[in-house]
């Protein structure tokens, strides 16, 4: 353990927080600054994991272990490879974004930045625990945050959205902390994911619960824990709401960050611990991905709000991640060993995954934008703006094409392996899904027409153009967009070999067994 | 002379003064001087205890860290004193009684 | 001659102690006080406690005794030192430490005490001295910390405006 | 590195250069940095002659030059991406940067004083570039990659003006008309990747010759690529984008809806010709005849001069698909590269009537009158000559007149309809949509020369104003009307009657490689057969339909009012479209509308507010009615009796809590001795 870069990870926010405890309450400037150095100091260290990590192994790198409470094994053990190195990654530019996004902040702003740096924290250590205990700790611990930050900085029904948050999220982790806890029981007493996903599947191998394999137990226990955060058809309607009423940074925070704990979990817990359950499930998997792409388009399409429709379209974009996922059983030996198709899906999924976080980031922080300048987010009350606000029209322009799927820009690349990957398997589901994106050309299109073509509207004619702060929070997401459209390549050398390791994970196993 | 209950029972006569004086003066100081006593009879016990117990030394050293710790607790209580002096103009404990109201 | 020393001392030190707690005024009560610690120095060095006598008598008398004094002083206006007045629940406090004394008396008296015939040490000092740096040498510091703590405590405590 | 590849990468990147300098820093460059766009197309159009040089000094059929580099690797899941360059290739990067360069030379002037000259410039070199990715391509990732930035191109530049609503909404029926299209290319795609194992075209070719996919699967895939066709070609029933497309400036209609972008589909399918079973090249060819016949149907009533031309390219599209459909897809290709040239010099002509009809209305202040109107026109000969010249050249030409391009390869197409219903006379409607289409083209080709040029002017204050159109406008018309005479693609001989030139050497017909497809021989065999019988026909066609609008239009001897009275039902149908984005509002639109407004208000209104709020609900009445048990029952009377009688022994114990402490130490003692003795006792 030469350099600890993942626990410099963890705690840089928490060492803002202390510091932010001390400065006086009046001196909002200095709270923000701290604030933007310590994400600042975070995306630096991130910069410099991922420089130092090496692309060729798919097993964890810089783990770092310490014993927690050792009588009940349980560790501070963090660790990365290439399933969470993305959103290691991502985490700490979006909050460092932001930031900048939340500069105008001006209710309680030391409790607003301090609530901030443990959310952070506790997203980075998600990202990072590889012990199901300390796992579960941060997942808690950025779930409170979330709830203060969305119920007093939010808008008009921010105490119902942040409670429905709250509740939400809690019964998802209720049935995640059962399940963790039977993984606990069943296969040695122990938290460890790493020993956990070499043992568990054989030791839940056989075990019945009222007359029903444990493992599609667990499974499902884990799932609905899960999909709740992705979010999941049945369990979306908190995402809505609560991208509504959270402050711009909270929003972007929510559907860059949270959004992915939910198939990073998915990934990491139930495929590698529960690789026998991926077969019996990936069918469910596509067909929920499907109904999220169809279903999460045409309510966006149905959208006046314009927050409410990116939320609507973050719905549809996790659809093709959950579509890419599913993709993995094509390597079955059931389904013509097709390696190839489940690297594409598998790998899709990932990248995905983190080109919605960088897109709806961009997203929402030009809602924020447009917001702040007119006090509302009614698609159909602007009108005209692109002569008004040339450079917002254009970001805003790159932002929607990206969200649109465009070739050029990152989603097209990840939606494309999705697609490509799932199809062998889930033909019939892919096509239908395939009309998704023509719904989602549609709502973005459509709204993109509302508000920025046509004439423009008398009351806007004094509307300032974005400002500089404003593009510094955009330009680097859209920057990435537009990179990791162009030439995915190197981005996709990390996480591939970790990907062949769940793929054979899930090969091994889920060759074996027909679950009873 | 040479008994230990001789010095037993002066020691008890010196406690049940100092006791006699904790509970009925209503000047502080003079409280206090019965805790004094109270201490010193203690530390009789002690050195009675050190020589006709057979462990001179210890008992001995004990009864001084008993007068170090009495010393102290002097120095702040007639520091408390004064400062109650200060506040009611008074060291009449029975007046100083404001928990109750 | 030594036992009527003995018992000379220790009639001096119950009357004395008698007076500190009895006199109705203050300054008595310290003169007596003054007497009590002396008589308790001398008990100390029939205890063969040679070393405890001299500090008994340079703590106590040259210190805590001092203080007191000083206590009484700043505490009441020169002309009223005397309206010292006794407590209230006299009888009732008499009859409790009565009862003690005699409860404890009793107990004295009837407990059968296994004596250790020790021999007469030439010095303490030295055998004190060398426990202190020894032994006892953790309850030494720490008795040094409380003094400390004491002294800031009671500087503090005795501010005028705290 | 072949040199090619190293011209293709020049040409490939350049405009790329031009659009990014333009986006940033047009503004701020003198002339609005017009002359960065002008210069990259130039030095690309330069870059592109030379090639055609070296493809012309090499003459060599096979000619086939192809470099690419890993885009993405997995594992086992790789992407390649690269360029071929064939000769195929080389004449459509020649077609691309010559339209572009006169489309570019021909805005200055149109688009002059427009306060978003730069960006338009940035736009057209943005499709000048995804444009040349998409004749570039040698696989379906960087086809498909580059065809959706085509779209995008052109949904910007089709919404220019985008303050006007019907150029915005033109340009978003636009891309999502072609979305709609692109899903069947992307399923498509899938199919191919998923029979196959890779993207680019040389594993394409190889695995259906190998029959790693056959029979329905590869038709399915097959015509999943010909959606991709349709929609970019402007295809029946995805045609309704093309025309409504007009809403952009003229010389962005003539360069990509007209000559280059809609003839991506075209390319495509002459590229991947060789994957097309029987049954998807069928389908093809009705597809592609029915909307010949279909839009020139349209076309004879239209009567905004550029809808006409609209209208007539995507008869024409449809043609070059027929084509396709039948067998002979170098003689569609051929007829893409002649198409390109006339129907741009066509549009640009129109662009500049338009441009001097605005002129004219703003000259009277008339600013309700569409200057596109062509019932505003007439006897506009006198004013613009070199405008009116370069426009019948084009009208010729487009009618299949012999001595001009389009003769021989409307020509070559015909004749491939015959051959193939000569073979399946089933089939025998493939040559009636043909001929028809042929027919009516030179029909309202000319209907529209006579009205725009001919007779008297229809409005004489305007006709005032108008005057013919500056040098670099006339330009572009002077090239590409020379461009649309027959000899530059006879050469090396000079009949005017047979397209046996360079092209026809360079561009063989090969085998198919579905196992027992289409041969190449019997397609050239067929073609010759049928040459004559075609050239006859198409001859007297096209005379009868000029000389059909001379009567109607010129010499006024027929009266189109009644004519249409007379068949007042088609006219009715002609003019409204055949009602077909009426029919998609009402069968699609409108209902997906109602759809997504009721699956929103399902998932809004329904299941959150009573179905996820219920669970509150429901628990909120359970937790009231334990509340109440708690409160009531254990809380009230339980605890706080308990509470209660604490109190209350509070109230009498208190009396003893006098605050002295001298008391305290007293009760306590108090009680340690009747402890003791009580113990003792």
């Amino acid at each position: 353990m030469d350099t600890m870069y993942l626990s410099w990870l963890v705690w840089l926010p928490v060492a803002g927080m202390v510091v932010i405890a001390f400065i006086p309450r009046d001196k909002t400037e200095i709270i923000k600054t701290v604030a933007a150095v310590a994400t600042g100091l975070q995306v630096w260290v991130a910069i410099l994991l991922w420089l130092d990590f090496d692309s060729a192994s798919g097993t964890i790198q810089f783990a770092e272990k310490l014993a927690w409470i050792p009588s009940f094994n349980i560790f501070y053990h963090l660790g990365v490879d290439g399933l969470s190195l993305p959103m290691v990654m991502l985490t700490p530019i979006l909050s460092f974004l932001a930031v900048f996004v939340s500069w105008k902040t001006d209710r309680a702003v030391k409790g607003y930045f301090t609530l901030f740096l443990l959310l952070d924290t506790g997203m980075i250590g998600v990202f990072l625990a590889l012990d199901f205990f300390l796992f579960y700790v941060f997942w808690e611990v950025m779930l409170l945050p979330m709830y203060f930050l969305i119920g007093i900085w939010g808008g008009p029904k921010r105490e119902y959205a942040a409670i429905k948050f709250f509740l939400f999220t809690l019964f998802g982790s209720v049935l995640m902390l059962v399940a963790i806890l039977a993984l606990y029981f069943y296969c040695g007493q122990t938290f460890d994911m790493l020993v956990l996903i070499d043992t568990a599947p054989m030791a839940l191998d056989g075990v019945l619960w009222w007359g029903i394999s444990a493992i599609k137990v667990i499974w499902i226990l884990l799932f609905i824990g899960f999909a709740i955060k992705v979010p999941v058809f049945p369990f979306h309607t908190w995402l809505p709401l609560a991208h509504v009423e959270a402050p711009t940074a909270i929003s972007v925070i929510l559907a860059g960050v949270l959004l992915k704990l939910g198939v990073y979990g998915l990934l990491r817990v139930n495929y590698g611990m529960l690789p026998d359950g991926v077969m019996w499930f990936a069918g469910a998997i596509a067909f929920l991905g499907l109904v999220n792409v169809i279903w999460g388009g045409l309510c966006a399409l149905a959208q006046t709000d314009l927050k409410k429709l990116v939320a609507y379209s973050s719905i549809n974009h996790m659809g093709y991640a959950l579509i890419g996922m599913a993709a993995v059983i094509a390597a079955s030996s059931a389904n013509g060993s097709n390696f190839g198709a489940a690297e594409a899906g598998l790998t899709g999924a990932v990248f995905q995954m983190f080109n919605h976080g960088t897109i709806s980031a961009m997203l929402f922080i030009l809602v924020g934008v447009i917001y702040d300048r007119a006090h509302h987010r009614d698609i159909n009350g602007f009108g005209g703006l692109a002569k008004q606000m040339p450079i917002f029209t254009a970001v805003a322009g790159v932002a929607f094409f990206a969200g649109l799927g465009l070739p050029g820009m990152s989603g097209f690349v990840s939606e494309f392996m999705c697609f490509v990957g799932a199809f062998p398997v889930f033909r019939t589901i892919v096509i239908i899904s395939a009309f998704g994106i023509l719904l989602n050309a549609a709502y973005f299109l459509w709204a993109f027409q509302r508000i920025f073509f046509g004439e423009l509207n008398e009351k806007y004619t004094k509307l300032p153009d974005i400002n500089g702060r404003e593009l510094f929070a955009v330009i680097p997401l859209a920057v990435i967009t537009i990179l990791l459209g162009v030439y995915p390549g190197p981005f996709l050398d990390m996480i591939k070999e970790t990907m062949t390791v769940i793929i054979d994970q899930v090969v091994i196993w889920g060759d074996m067994a027909v679950l009873p | 002379m040479d008994q230990l209950q001789t010095y037993l029972i002066v020691a008890a006569i010196l406690f049940s003064l100092g006791l006699f004086a904790v509970m009925t003066r209503r000047n502080a100081v003079a409280v206090l001087m019965g805790i004094e006593l109270i201490l010193n009879a203690a530390n009789i016990n002690f050195l009675a205890f050190a020589r006709f117990g057979g462990m001179n030394i210890s008992g001995q050293v004990f009864s001084l860290f008993v007068i170090v710790m009495a010393a102290a607790e002097a120095a702040v209580a007639l520091a408390i004193v004064i400062n109650i002096f200060n506040n009611f103009k008074s060291i009449n404990i029975d007046e100083v009684n404001q928990l109750s109201r | 001659m030594i036992t009527l020393g003995f018992w000379f001392v220790v009639i001096m030190t119950i009357a004395a102690a008698v007076v500190v707690v009895g006199s109705r005024n203050l300054v008595y009560s310290a003169v007596g006080l003054f007497f009590t610690l002396f008589g308790i120095a001398g008990l100390y060095v029939f205890l063969w406690a040679d070393f405890m006598a001299g500090v008994q008598v340079m703590v106590y008398v040259g210190g805590i005794l001092v203080l007191i004094l000083f206590g009484i002083m700043l505490t009441h206006r020169i002309s009223s030192v005397n309206i010292s007045h006794t407590g209230l629940q006299r009888s009732l406090g008499a009859l409790v430490a009565m009862v003690i004394l005699f409860g404890l008396t009793y107990l004295i008296q009837n407990t059968p005490w296994k004596w250790v015939a020790g021999i007469e040490p030439e010095s303490t000092t030295y055998e004190i001295g060398t426990l202190i740096m020894t032994d006892y040498l953790l309850p030494f510091e720490v008795a040094s910390v409380l003094l400390l703590a004491a002294l800031i405590g009671a500087a503090v405590l005795s501010r005028k405006n705290p | 590195m072949n040199i090619f590849i190293k011209y293709a990468l020049v040409i490939y990147f350049l405009p790329l250069l031009a659009f990014i300098i333009q986006t940033f820093f047009g503004n701020k460059l003198p002339r609005k940095g017009d002359w960065v766009s002008i210069g990259a197309i130039l030095i690309t159009l330069t870059l592109a002659i030379s090639m055609f040089a070296g493809m012309l000094l090499n003459y060599d059929p096979d000619f086939v030059v192809q470099e690419s580099f890993t885009w993405m690797n997995l594992g086992n899941f790789k992407i390649e991406i690269g360029f071929l360059i064939d000769n195929m290739t080389i004449i459509m990067l020649l077609v691309v940067a010559l339209i572009s360069s006169m489309s570019h030379i021909y805005s200055i002037k149109y688009m002059e004083g427009d306060p978003r000259y730069h960006r338009y410039f940035s736009f057209l070199s943005l499709f000048t570039f995804s444009m040349n990715g998409i004749v570039l391509a040698d696989n379906l990732v960087l086809l498909y990659m580059s065809w959706e930035l085509v779209g995008l191109s052109s949904y910007l530049l089709i919404g220019f003006w985008f303050e006007k609503d019907s150029a915005s909404n033109a340009g978003k029926k636009a891309f999502l008309t072609n979305r709609v299209g692109d899903i069947g290319f992307f399923i498509g795609i899938m199919l191919f990747f998923t029979a196959i194992g890779s993207f680019s075209y040389s594993d394409l070719f190889a695995g259906v010759q190998a029959g790693k996919i056959a029979g329905a699967t590869l038709t399915v895939a097959g015509i999943g690529l010909f959606m991709g066709a349709v929609g970019k070609s402007a295809q029946f029933p995805l045609h309704i984008w093309l025309p409504d497309a007009m809403e952009g400036p003229t010389p962005v209609s003539a360069l990509i809806h007209a000559a280059t972008m809609v003839a991506a589909g075209v390319y495509m399918m002459v590229r991947l010709f060789g994957v097309m079973t029987a049954d998807a090249l069928l389908v093809v060819a009705y597809i592609g005849g029915f909307t010949a016949l279909f839009a020139s149907l349209i076309a004879i009533t239209r009567k905004d001069i550029k809808q006409v031309l609209a209208y007539s390219t995507v008869s024409q599209l449809g043609y070059m698909i027929l084509s396709v459909g039948t067998g002979a897809y170098i003689a569609a290709f051929f007829h893409l590269l002649t198409h390109a040239m006339f129907k741009a010099n066509l549009f640009f002509g129109a662009g500049s009537v338009i441009h001097s009809m605005h002129h004219g209305l703003h000259k009277i202040d008339d600013h309700d009158t569409d200057p596109q109107d062509m019932n505003n026109m007439g006897g506009l000969k006198s004013k613009m000559p070199v405008t009116y010249i370069s426009m019948l050249v084009g009208s010729l030409a487009i009618s299949g007149v012999p001595f001009f391009s389009g003769f021989l390869s409307k020509d070559a197409i015909l004749a491939g309809t015959l051959a193939y219903a000569s073979h399946n006379p089933a089939h025998f409607l493939l040559p009636v949509f043909g001929f028809g289409a042929a027919l009516l083209t030179a029909f309202y080709m000319f209907r529209m020369i006579f009205l725009t040029f001919h007779n008297e002017p229809k409005r004489e204050d305007i006709f005032g104003h108008i005057h013919e159109s500056p040098a670099v406008m006339k330009l572009p018309l002077i090239l590409l009307s020379i461009l649309s005479l027959f000899i530059f693609y006879t050469l090396p001989h000079f009949n005017p009657f047979s397209d046996m030139g360079w092209f026809k050497h360079l561009m063989e017909y090969k085998d198919s490689f579905v196992p027992g497809g289409i041969l190449a021989h019997s397609t050239e065999e067929g073609l010759h057969h049928s040459h004559m019988t075609a050239m006859i026909m198409s001859l007297i066609v096209a005379a009868f339909g000029i000389g059909l609008a001379w009567l109607m239009y010129f010499k006024r001897s027929i009266s189109a009012e009644k004519v249409a009275l007379a068949i007042k039902p088609l006219y009715r149908l002609s003019s409204g479209k055949f009602f077909i984005d009426e029919l998609y509002t009402k069968i699609l639109y409108k209902p997906v509308l109602k759809l997504a407004d009721a699956v929103a208000y399902l998932d809004w209104d329904l299941y959150d507010k009573y179905f996820i709020n219920g669970f509150g609900r429901v628990t909120t009445f359970l937790s009231n009615i334990v509340g109440k048990i708690d409160y009531e029952g254990i809380d009230q009377t339980l605890v706080d009796g308990i509470g209660r009688s604490a109190n209350r022994a509070g109230k009498v114990l208190r009396v003893i809590q006098t605050g002295r402490v001298q008391q305290y130490i007293l009760f306590a003692l108090t009680a340690i001795i009747i402890l003791l003795i009580w113990k003792a006792s």
